[in-house]
């Protein structure tokens, strides 16, 4: 097997990908998903800049572009769920996230 | 050190460049990088940890004087006995704090308790690198330097939450929850306080900035950042961000004794501690570096017929004026409270740097102002700064007047 | 490929892995920061040194920052104890998914025949990040710069105290 | 305007920072072990005894063991034993003075009673010792000064106090030539029940904070004057 | 210091920044306002000197810089600054006035609760005065001429607590409002003729000789040529500004205001801009004196209405009682002098007059101003009285400039200007009647000033406040002293022999022999006013405050009409006041019955209608929809169902979906 070094970046992405995605599945606390969400995110930056890198235009930049934007939204999203995070821990006195089903059908 | 050709300067200012290519002449060429880079880290190492030395001695001799009394003046040289006004002290003390006991609390988290300093030290010493000492010292030359700077600085707060934390002591922990605040808070308008210089400047890399500072208005004066009307606020407001960023008076309030015990440094003690008060003085140096390359020219003479003198002669020059200033300030000023800690930067630091931007922005496009219009450009600028200083200072210390006690 | 690479991917990996396996909040929100430090290193060895920089400053020095706040605000009380582990219910269901993604990822990855360009002098510098940000992108630029604002004014009003009149504290 | 204060504030220790090179007026620190300052006449920390002939301190000490001292002293940190001789006849002497300083509250009500001028307040503050129980325990030999030393130390007061003695003795030198020969039995008859409370007093007080100094000489049978009033 | 057409904005910038300041620094920064708007100030004097340097290099040329505004369907609305010596020398002498009265409002508002809001305002009079001067565009005139309208009326009014300083705040600028609709629908016309409001622009500038020509070629309504059509609807402007006759009588009321701001605005600058404004654009009024069949020339009626408003002016001003309106009557005298100038073809003596009268009214005002102060708001002649001995430096520089006003021979420069008024006057082709109008109100002059001085300093004091008078503050005097020198000495720049400002104005400027005899009638004339003045008022000076006046005692009822101000004022309230009133009576009938009827009609078809299809809706439509929406509620209760709250199997379900999408997406390739 034959392997670029594109394709050992991408595996390094989904193999932290997938160890957010199982940090998210598995745990219980609300903080830990949101981490686990934010690995996933990484991992897809780590994607971006793999294909940029080695990708035909590098002298283009796109990917830094979109990881830079993207970096900048992760911020942004880490900020506005942790302050979910916080919101719910003032509500039900806990952050377990299976506890956290009050709009439920 | 290796950014530029070194080879057109007269000898005096690439002695050091010289010294180290001699040293590692004999290596194959293949190796030489890897043992030039080691040798600048270890140069910078010695440099700034006799520095530490020195200046935890000047500190306390200033402080000394200052409170007219003489400071320590009586360690002697070992085995001889000789006394050299204090000279010894910095050794005395660091043989005092190597023979410490090393205490841990029990039911300290003893990975992260250790690991906090070292860490802080790492990061501390990784500032150093994007700092240009002289015409041809620049450890490494970085496109995005000052973002390097400033991330590597940023990561120094972790170090102070392990610290906080690992140490099982709820003093401890609420002195570095206080700390973070302080750094967040600050971090913003020293961000912002530079920002405007990377506008005018147009380059992230400390080696161009210092070049474009590098001109004479009429032949003597500098036209170094720090001589332009944002230039001068973005230094003060630097300066001030500077003073919280690295803990020192009057924003010493995490380690403060009269705060929460010791802050986060209240369950260390012996070498850790050491090493907590060296990345402390370190990052003072690291600040001021930076201010002085961003701000006071960094290497460059204040007037061109003292070129002669060695770049980074200048260098350590502007360094040593900086630092003697944060000594004057922590001579000078009572600690601030907490709630006028935070204040002061989101209620006057940040709006002022945030105005600061325009300000330097108007510069950049006044640039081809000449005659009676920079006169005016002058003027605009001034006012720019000048006026929201007035208006936020007022409001700032707005009911803090001189208070009249009537039962004391 | 280079050792280097190797490396880096290991320990960001390995990091993340044991930071979401840990009990201890704090510690796995520190490993985290760890492992993000091990993505701006692979920006790094990628070429993309303001990339690094900035991967540092927002996830090390903020994010964490935040993390780290929230974990100490929400902290259980005493007589909860620490945090539950992964409970064996949600677990097999997790790496059942996570493997199955995993194998999907791998599986597309190794079978697909990704060409790797001839790799020209990477000439990428923060002036030209700089040109394209103000320039093509500054639509972009300004939207998530709005974005921000917003996103952390909304993270303000939803993590302050409520009116003395909300329902709060229900126990 | 914000920030004049603190540019004053900057200037005043500026002031102090170069001042104290060259201002003696603001460099006012003395390097103490070398150095020393003049200590005011007034100042005074702990008790001792005044001996008028170097020659001879234990024998021309003025104390009379009379022991008002001891029994005035607010946190009682004076023990007296006066001296006997063979016969158990008063000596009017202290054999044992000692006075703990490490219970001494400086109050100086000991100088004030005293009748005899003889216990007066010291200036010596370099008393740190390595045994915090028998080293701040002086003993009669510790305490027993001269009379030049106490003109050294306080003068003004030592000029007043001889000057007293003085005019005291000429007045006793008068009475004695005016009646000399009842003066030895009037001693006699007052100094029985001194001799009396001092032998209680011994008998009661088993003295075990200060174990009895076992390295005091012992006071020879110095055949001191008896009458108080010596020979002129 | 050269200051080109191009920087010229730099001027009034300088105390719009000023008023800026002012209005955004809190109440208490009297310092800062102050001192920011007198800094402006002499800044932007310095900037006039240098203006006015660059401008005597070349006084013919017109130095322009023209930039355009905004476009404007084909073309682009174009503004400009000019730079010639009338705009640099009106420049110097506003900066410089505006500057002494400054600095003297510092001292005189020193108690004001408002100084703050003073000094505002007078920054910003001062930008709109100075932008009025540089403009090179009718367009930008008129903007800053509006602004001029807005900041005297703003402090006139600046002590609006008094109902009289807000009417007159009101007045004056309703009134002014008048001329300036005329002088808006002149630009509007002239825009239309000519396409352009530039007054220079390389030759298709308006006051060029090519666009003027063919301004002067068309003929409107009764014959008159559109150049003189739109003169006259620009000179109803100047007349609003300038308080020319039909439109005077806001002027005197407009003395309510502070006295620094009737010296600045109604003495020096603002009613000069109607006068500048005509001199402005003399070429175009004086396009129609080639065209020898034109029924009326543009000119003569300016002439006309200056020779009424000197006369009248000089002659209301006897009968005056107020120290600051017989100031304002006789500055409404002086401003028909220069209008009467312009109207004989002399716009140059006309700046002349103007420079010199800025000058020494602003003095007569201040030193009015400095009485007042000493004698605690007392503004009554007759209460006041012996003020020589206490206010000495008031006293003689209020005498230099009652001297330069009623032109006392030689050493005064309102001799030298008024005197080049009626020379010129006399040389008018047309009629001698407004020389005629000219020499009585000469010798008026003489007369209401002497009386004025006599009243207020010689004698004994007459009223409280003037007994108790004291010598005003130096930050009042020194002002005073300055615009003294310059009111004696300024009239040596155009005397007949050595006419330098006419020359400088106006190249092609030619003394004519023969102003000797002339000039020895007028002397005559101003002899026997003060004499008359002497006799009257000074040689048995008043005893007390109601003793009645000796004009008065002769002839009361003209005395009487006088001090009534010849009833203009219950003139215009009977006419245009009632018209107004009688108007809007029928307006407010009108809304009340017959439009609120209809609209009541109007409302009871709405409720009518409204009701029928509320009844329909209720019973007919809505059946259906409730059972219908019944049935979507329940269907939404069950799946809802679906929404079981926990997260975790969300995102279960997410990676499932994308591992089954994924598959099917590759095995899809695969085959």
């Amino acid at each position: 097997m034959n392997l670029s070094p594109l394709h050992l970046c991408l595996l390094f992405s989904s193999a932290l990908f997938c160890v957010g995605l199982i940090g998210a599945l598995s745990r219980g606390n609300s903080i830990l998903v949101l981490l686990g969400v934010e690995l996933m995110l990484n991992a897809g930056n780590i994607n971006l800049i793999a294909f940029w890198r080695f990708g035909p235009a590098p002298a283009e930049g796109t990917g830094v572009l979109f990881v830079l934007f993207a970096i900048a939204i992760a911020a942004a999203e880490a900020a506005v769920g942790l302050a979910l995070v916080i919101a719910v821990h003032r509500h039900q006195r806990n952050i377990r996230l299976q506890e956290a089903n009050h709009l439920r059908g | 050190m290796s950014a530029h050709p070194a080879n057109a300067l007269p000898l005096l200012e690439r002695l050091p460049v010289a010294l180290r290519d001699a040293c590692t002449s004999w290596l194959p060429e293949s190796w030489r990088w890897l043992a030039n880079s080691l040798l600048s880290i270890v140069a910078i190492f010695v440099v700034f940890a006799t520095l530490f030395a020195l200046l935890t001695l000047a500190e306390r001799k200033i402080l000394g004087r200052v409170q007219n009394r003489p400071g320590p003046n009586r360690a002697p040289l070992p085995f001889l006995g000789i006394r050299t006004y204090g000279l010894a002290q910095p050794l005395a003390d660091g043989i005092k704090m190597l023979t410490k006991e090393d205490i841990v609390p029990r039911g300290a988290d003893r990975v992260l308790h250790f690991l906090a300093p070292v860490a802080l030290l790492a990061f501390s010493i990784l500032t150093f690198a994007v700092i240009p000492y002289g015409r041809a010292l620049l450890p490494v030359e970085l496109d995005a330097a000052v973002l390097y700077f400033f991330a590597a600085g940023a990561a120094t707060e972790l170090a102070i939450f392990m610290a906080g934390w690992a140490s099982r002591n709820k003093y401890s922990l609420l002195a570095a929850m206080r700390a973070l605040a302080q750094l967040i808070s600050y971090e913003l308008p020293l961000l912002l306080s530079i920002v405007p210089v990377v506008l005018v400047a147009g380059s992230l890399s400390t080696s161009e900035i210092v070049e474009q500072q590098g001109t004479w208005l009429f032949g003597v004066f500098p036209q170094w950042h720090v001589f332009t009307p944002w230039g001068f606020a973005g230094f003060l407001i630097f300066f001030v961000a500077a003073l919280a960023e690295s803990n020192r008076s009057p924003f010493d309030l995490p380690e403060a004794e009269s705060e929460l015990i010791a802050g986060h440094l209240t369950e260390y003690s012996g070498f850790k501690y050491a090493l907590f008060f060296m990345a402390e003085y370190f990052g003072m140096c690291a600040l001021s570096g930076m201010g002085v390359t961003l701000f006071l020219g960094g290497w460059q003479a204040p007037i061109p017929a003292l070129a002669f003198i060695p770049s980074y002669g200048w260098f350590a020059a502007k360094l040593l004026a900086l630092l003697f200033v944060f000594m004057w300030i922590r001579a000078t000023f009572p600690r601030l409270r907490i709630d006028q800690l935070t204040r002061l930067a989101w209620k006057f630091l940040v709006p002022l740097a945030l105005v600061n931007l325009f300000t330097a922005a108007f510069w950049v496009l006044s640039s081809g102002w000449a005659g009676p219009l920079a006169f005016a450009r002058w003027l605009v600028a001034g006012t720019l700064v000048l006026g929201p200083f007035l208006v936020l200072g007022r409001r700032l210390s707005a009911g803090l007047g001189p208070r009249t006690y009537r039962y004391a | 490929m280079s050792l280097a690479f190797l490396l880096i991917a290991f320990l960001t990996v390995a990091t993340a892995a044991v930071a979401m396996a840990l009990r201890n909040l704090v510690r796995s929100a520190l490993l985290l920061g760890a492992s993000w430090a091990g993505v701006a290193a692979f920006y790094l060895w990628a070429g993309a040194e303001f990339l690094a920089f900035a991967q540092v400053l927002v996830y090390v020095g903020a994010i964490s920052m935040v993390v780290l706040f929230a974990v100490l605000l929400t902290r259980p009380s005493r007589d909860e104890g620490a945090v539950s582990p992964a409970s064996a219910g949600r677990l097999l269901p997790a790496l059942i998914a996570g493997g199955s993604v995993l194998g999907v990822l791998v599986g597309a990855i190794v079978g697909s025949p990704l060409r790797t360009a001839a790799k020209p002098p990477l000439a990428f510098t923060v002036r030209e990040l700089g040109l394209q940000l103000m320039g093509p992108h500054a639509a972009s630029l300004v939207v998530v710069g709005a974005l921000l604002t917003v996103a952390l004014l909304g993270a303000v009003v939803i993590a302050a105290p409520g009116r003395p009149g909300d329902r709060e504290d229900p126990r | 305007m914000l920030g004049s204060g603190l540019l004053q504030g900057l200037a005043v220790t500026a002031k102090n920072l170069a001042g104290s090179f060259h201002d003696p007026a603001r460099y006012v620190t003395t390097e103490y072990p070398e150095q020393r300052t003049k200590l005011p006449e007034n100042y005074r920390n702990f008790p001792f005894l005044v001996h008028d002939d170097p020659a001879d301190p234990n024998g021309t000490l003025r104390c009379v063991a009379c022991q008002i001292c001891e029994k005035e002293c607010p946190p009682q940190c004076i023990y007296i034993v006066m001296e006997r001789d063979e016969k158990g006849k008063a000596l009017r002497r202290p054999k044992v003075f000692d006075l703990d300083i490490s219970v001494c509250i400086s109050c100086q009500i000991c100088v004030e009673v005293c009748p005899f001028d003889a216990i007066k307040m010291d200036q010596e503050y370099e008393i740190a010792t390595r045994n915090r129980f028998g080293g701040l325990l002086l003993h009669r030999e510790d305490l027993s000064k001269s009379n030049a030393y106490y003109h050294q130390i306080h003068p003004t007061e030592a000029a007043g106090v001889d000057a007293a003695l003085a005019e005291q003795k000429a007045k006793q030198a008068a009475a004695k030539a005016a009646k000399a020969a009842p003066a030895p039995k009037a001693a006699a008859t007052t100094a029985t029940p001194a001799t009396a409370a001092t032998a209680q007093d011994s008998a009661i007080s088993p003295a075990p904070a200060a174990p009895p100094p076992a390295s005091a000489p012992d006071t020879p049978a110095n055949p001191a004057p008896a009458n108080p009033p010596p020979d002129a | 210091m050269r200051v080109p057409a191009h920087l010229l904005w730099l001027i009034p910038a300088l105390p719009l920044l000023a008023a800026g300041i002012g209005a955004f620094a809190p109440r208490t920064a009297r310092r800062t306002t102050a001192g920011s708007a007198i800094a402006a100030m002499a800044i932007s004097f310095l900037l006039s000197c240098g203006a006015l340097v660059t401008a005597l290099r070349d006084p013919a040329v017109h130095a322009v810089h023209n930039f355009a505004w905004f476009d404007l369907g084909h073309g682009a609305l174009r503004l400009g600054w000019l730079l010639d010596p009338l705009t640099a020398l009106m420049g110097v002498m506003v900066t410089l006035v505006g500057l002494l009265i400054f600095i003297f409002s510092a001292g005189y508002m020193a108690e004001d609760a408002n100084f703050k809001q003073f000094f505002c305002f007078l920054s910003l009079f001062g930008a709109a005065m100075l932008g009025l001067l540089v403009a090179n565009s009718l367009l930008l005139l008129f903007i800053c001429w509006e602004l001029v309208g807005l900041a005297s009326y703003l402090l006139i009014g600046f002590w609006f607590h008094q109902p009289s300083a807000a009417a007159a705040a009101k007045k004056a600028f309703i009134t002014t409002r008048i001329g300036d609709l005329g002088l808006l629908v002149g630009l509007l016309w002239l825009y239309d003729a000519t396409g352009s409001l530039l007054f220079f622009d390389g030759g298709e500038g308006v006051l060029e000789a090519g666009p003027l020509a063919a301004l002067s070629a068309q003929t409107t309504v009764g014959g008159l040529a559109v150049s003189t059509a739109i003169g006259l609807l620009i000179f109803c402007g100047a007349a609003g500004k300038s308080g020319q006759f039909p439109l005077h009588v806001w002027l005197p009321d407009a003395m309510e205001g502070p006295t620094p701001v009737s010296a600045l605005i109604h003495a020096a600058t603002m009613v000069a801009a109607g006068v500048f404004l005509i001199a402005r654009v003399y070429p175009l009024l004086a396009a129609d004196l080639t065209l020898p069949s034109a029924p009326l020339h543009a000119l003569s009626v300016v002439a006309t209405i200056g020779a009424i408003t000197a006369l009248l002016g000089a002659v209301i001003a006897v009968g005056q009682n107020d120290i600051k309106r017989i100031l304002a009557f006789s500055t409404v005298s002086q401003l028909g002098y220069m209008m009467l100038a312009l109207g004989v073809g002399s716009w140059v003596t006309a700046i002349f007059h103007l420079l010199t009268h800025a000058f020494f009214k602003a003095l007569l005002f201040l030193g009015a101003g400095s009485v007042i102060h000493a004698a605690h708001h007392e503004q009554d002649i007759r209460r006041l009285g012996g003020l020589r001995a206490p206010l000495r430096v008031t006293f003689a520089t209020f005498a230099v400039g009652m001297m330069a006003l009623a032109g006392v021979p030689f050493l005064f420069s309102g001799f030298w200007s008024k005197e080049a008024i009626l020379h010129a006057a006399h040389g008018w082709s047309v009629s001698q009647l407004p020389f005629a109008a000219g020499l009585i109100a000469v010798v008026l002059t003489a007369f209401y000033t002497t009386r004025l001085v006599a009243e207020v300093f010689l004698g004994t004091p007459r009223g409280e406040g003037a007994a108790r008078a004291q010598e005003s503050p130096a930050v009042m005097t020194v002002p005073l002293v300055l615009l003294a020198v310059c009111a004696a000495l300024l009239g040596f720049i155009g005397t007949p022999w050595w006419p330098w400002l006419q020359r400088t104005l106006d190249p092609t400027f030619a003394t004519e022999p023969g102003g000797f005899g002339l000039m020895a009638v007028s002397i005559v004339l101003v002899a026997t006013g003060l004499g008359a003045g002497w006799a009257l008022y000074a040689r048995i000076p008043r005893s007390s405050a109601g003793e009645a006046d000796p004009v008065e005692r002769r002839a009361p009822r003209l005395f009487a009409a006088l001090a009534d101000r010849l009833g203009f004022d219950e003139l215009y309230a009977a006419t245009v006041g009632r018209l107004n009133a009688w108007t809007a009576a029928f307006a407010d009938a009108l809304d009340r019955r017959v439009w609120d009827g209809t609209v009541r009609l109007l409302a009871g078809l709405g409720l009518f209608t409204g009701q029928v299809t509320r009844e329909t809706d209720e019973n007919l439509i809505n059946g259906g929809f409730d059972a219908a929406s019944g049935g979507l509620r329940s269907g939404g209760r069950a799946y809802s169902r679906g929404q079981s709250g926990d997260t975790h199997s969300y995102l279960r379900y997410i990676a499932i979906g994308f591992t089954l999408i994924a598959l099917a997406v590759l095995l899809g390739v695969r085959r």
